[in-house]
């Protein structure tokens, strides 16, 4: 399968559900390691990501992530809005060359988006942050040959509930030093909204 | 969740409407953006400084806008820092020409936001510069985390900084005099009860009846202790030793003091804090050279107070006495 | 209970102390009084101003002594009263022959402690002159009871009979000002939540979680009516409309407009109080001259608020423009 | 019997046990329609009126009352401190003439220290205050020829408990208008521990 400008337009709309749902659910993870306000922050980005990408008509999934970006970048704020806004920001610009995008293609988009977190946010995997799920993502992609939805599903979830293990040593949550063990990184949980919505767009494309 | 709001979701705008209803001759918003700046800005032939962060710590930021202090405050959603192209408009309106200087406490979202911001400004030519302060002592200050985070100790940035900026000093003299404040301030906090971000509708964190947190961050983040509730003067002690245990302030020496109220801490508590830190601080023989009681940078309805204390020589003590016009700083 | 203090009986002395403490050119304290002046005081050919009443309503009543306001102000416990002696002291350590200003608020306790001080004063031939200040609408102006309240509007009375006095007024002309604001200003509050008397060690009331109180006093005394908690704007409405019910203001005519937080309100929701209040006067062509967002007449951390309005006439504004150099109200 | 020194000594020793002892309940009946400090005043004042008898040689009753008086109005503060302050004022200067009290010149010295919280407070019976136990107490005196110290305890004590029927037209309380209704006024409770320690002197003289 490959990722057309449907399905990334798709992707957001997916996400945005998710993260709307989940919102108190994010805010209240980010209550007891952080300010109580990502699912907030979170919301009003993807809200306004959806809007923006349903008001214009887009001839490639590298501009579909480019407003992603853009629109994450200036409505969400905090430390996650540079972050997802990089991430996406990199992922646009990896996947520039075609129409629509193929699996190994979107690996290196989601590599590029990886690097890009880990450059703005001066971070690595292992300390407790959005990282620990993109990171094990990305390795998850590189190990494969085609999309496969359900292991996508399984791998970001165990990657999500692998925080709880690790103590914090970037972002606020860092402040909560071992008190921070136990408890879902924020920015790990809202990650793994965006690869459940990921892996619910491409089964849908394989029926 | 008992405040006196409309929707939770539009606080922020709210404020900015109260806020340039009450002074509109000091401050004027820039349309369709969460950007206020002095309502003469830009200034011509003065660097410009910007401050800004989340909202619900006023009257920081916006009530240090005015001659002899910023120039603008961006300001973000509650507890959540604005984004960089927020500050790239409050740089534009704001820059005369020599150069732009922000001031960002030192939280990885203030951090990124303004980085980028500083970004997109140089890439059209508007010299920026910035300082990150980071005066809280509860935090340890480790490399490899993002470090210590800034608190109370920024009021003096602002107002230093902004003296400097006012007697016509190039970026780089501003820049140098932030700095030296940065160096020269340290600070801590605790806290007896926490605070509702409106939109999460509960309380950020839980303290017992009879308990306190010592150290905590003007958000809510985590502080050293949670502990019985103790004496004033207990309280005072620690966060005083902690803060003279991290820098070196000698006997003669000069400091400036800040007994902050996080929120909701009564005045009064404020002045019987401050009566035990000046005790302490005489009795070492440091000389306290001004105090200011009162709420400077609050955490929304937060119970529980910070004290700053601020190294000085004798360009601080100068640009200090500085006049300002500034809305919450009058000097 | 959840305070930072020592010991609860203690509160005032230590509050004064940490007070001195920290403006030490501006405040002195009589020896063994609750009495803080002018650190200048007996101020020379000048009508001396006196206010006062109980603790817990920082930055009243200290915060207001200084160049161009109160000559003095006397502390009483927390809520209460000031006795006869200790403003009898403070009569004595300002006046300088010109006589002596007591700015009183309408409370049964302040009216009987400062007038018989104020016999005190006649009977060692000190000329003394009073004003009452009963600015709170929520209270019916009934002669056969003590009548309404003296709440934030006493900040304006301070203000103004200060800039007077300080221009060189006679105790006469300073009294005719000061009543011409008692008639001119209309304040009213509303609490969403109690203050304990450190003493008492319980809150002084309570409110469901989803209550407010309508038309509340400033040590918690009863309001107009409890209800449902509703929105910041209808909250302004319901105060302001009671206001401008009870004082007859008109199209084109000025005011100044106070927003007074009660001690746990963010100044955030001030604001946004603002932000209607400003709307409503705006839309009846009222002309709001200057506007004041902050704590200025406390209830130690009650959660609420308090709306006041002046009408102005030229000789007001000016007054209320000039300079003045309290502690907590520089302009 | 007669009022001696010692006697009106014992008086205020006595008061200031019972306010002591009944400083929280007297505070808390201020909660309900005043400011929560009535308790607070009263111990503070009557403990230093003690501490100020027990460091001096009193001549007559007259001076004790009056060094009482005017502790109370330098401690107390509040409506009460001025109030109770006049009250023992002037009933000290009605019995001034004599070293001891007798039945009659204490009756005259109650009456009088009524008509001066009256004066003071610009008030009268039946307004929700003090005024209310002395104005009855004052009565009963004037009905009877000696001490009646059991129904004095009666009086005083239905004249605080019927308190409760008014509404508060005077003090603090009468913002609460009817609300202020079903409670006993706090002054009147403090009044009421004055003459129940009153009644205990003249019960223990009886003896
Ligand atoms: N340096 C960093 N690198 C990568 N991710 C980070 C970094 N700092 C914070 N994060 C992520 O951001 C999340 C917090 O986002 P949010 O609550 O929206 O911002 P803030 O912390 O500014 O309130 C964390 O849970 C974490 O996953
Ligand atoms: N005008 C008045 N005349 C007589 N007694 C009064 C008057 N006003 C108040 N009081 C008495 O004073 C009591 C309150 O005293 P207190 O609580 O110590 O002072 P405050 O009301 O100033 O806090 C009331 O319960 C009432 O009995
Ligand atoms: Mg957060
Ligand atoms: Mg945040
Ligand atoms: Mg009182
Ligand atoms: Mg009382």
């Amino acid at each position: 399968m490959e990722i057309k400008v449907e399905d990334a337009i798709k992707w957001f709309e997916k996400i945005n559900e998710k993260i709307k749902l989940n919102k108190e659910y994010l805010t209240s993870l980010d209550q007891v390691i952080g300010d109580s306000d990502h699912g907030i922050n979170m919301a009003r980005g993807f809200e306004e990501v959806v809007n923006k990408l349903s008001a214009k008509e887009y001839g490639t999934v590298s501009e579909v992530l480019k407003d992603a970006a853009m629109t994450l970048m200036s409505k969400v704020g905090g430390a996650s809005g540079p972050l997802f806004g990089t991430a996406f920001l990199r992922f646009s610009t990896a996947v520039k060359v075609k129409e629509s995008v193929d699996f190994e293609t979107f690996t290196l988009g989601l590599e590029s988006a990886l690097e890009g977190v880990k450059h703005r946010g001066k971070s690595t995997a292992g300390e407790k942050t959005m990282i620990d799920v993109w990171s094990p993502v990305v390795d998850f992609f590189k190990r494969e040959n085609d999309f496969q939805p359900d292991e996508l599903l399984y791998e970001s979830r165990t990657a999500m509930e692998n925080t709880k293990e690790i103590m914090a040593t970037k972002g606020r949550a860092s402040y909560f030093k071992e008190n921070s063990i136990g408890h879902i990184d924020p920015g790990a949980a809202s990650s793994y909204y965006i690869f459940e919505a990921l892996a619910e767009v491409l089964q849908e494309g394989e029926k | 969740m008992k405040k006196i709001i409309n929707d939770p979701n539009n606080v922020v705008n709210d404020m900015i409407n109260g806020m340039i209803a009450a002074y509109p001759h000091d401050l004027r918003q820039i349309p369709n953006t969460a950007v206020i700046v002095r309502s003469d800005a830009p200034v011509v032939n003065k660097v410009a400084l910007i401050s800004g962060g989340g909202s619900g710590h006023e009257p920081a930021h916006a009530g240090y806008i005015g001659r002899g202090m910023l120039d603008a405050a961006v300001t973000g959603e509650v507890f959540t820092s604005p984004t960089p192209d927020q500050i790239f408009e409050a740089i534009k309106a704001v820059n005369s020409g020599n150069g732009v200087f922000l001031i960002i406490k030192n939280y990885t979202g203030d951090v990124l936001n303004f980085e980028m911001a500083a970004e997109l400004a140089e890439a059209e030519d508007i010299k920026v510069e910035k300082v990150i302060v980071n005066d809280d002592v509860a935090v340890e200050d480790s490399s490899y985390t993002i470090g210590r985070r800034g608190i109370a100790g920024t009021v003096f940035v602002h107002k230093i900084a902004g003296a400097k900026a006012e007697k016509g000093a190039s970026l780089e003299e501003v820049k140098s005099v932030a700095e030296k404040v940065v160096k020269n301030v340290r600070s801590m906090g605790m806290a007896l009860s926490p605070c509702t971000v409106p939109a999460a509708g509960k309380p950020s964190f839980k303290l017992a009846e009879d308990e306190m947190e010592i150290g905590i961050g003007i958000h809510g983040e985590a502080g050293i202790e949670r502990k019985s509730i103790t004496s004033a003067d207990k309280i005072a002690g620690e966060l005083t030793d902690r803060i003279l245990g991290d820098i070196n302030i000698n006997e003669e020496d000069e400091v400036a003091v800040m007994i902050n109220g996080l929120g909701s801490t009564p005045e009064m508590e404020l002045y019987i804090i401050n009566n035990k830190v000046n005790e302490i601080l005489t009795e070492k023989g440091i000389r306290i050279y001004k105090t200011y009681v009162g709420e400077f940078m609050t955490a929304l309805e937060m119970t529980g107070c910070s004290v700053s204390i601020l190294k000085l020589d004798d360009e601080l003590k100068q640009l200090l006495d500085a006049p300002s016009e500034a809305v919450a700083f009058r000097s």
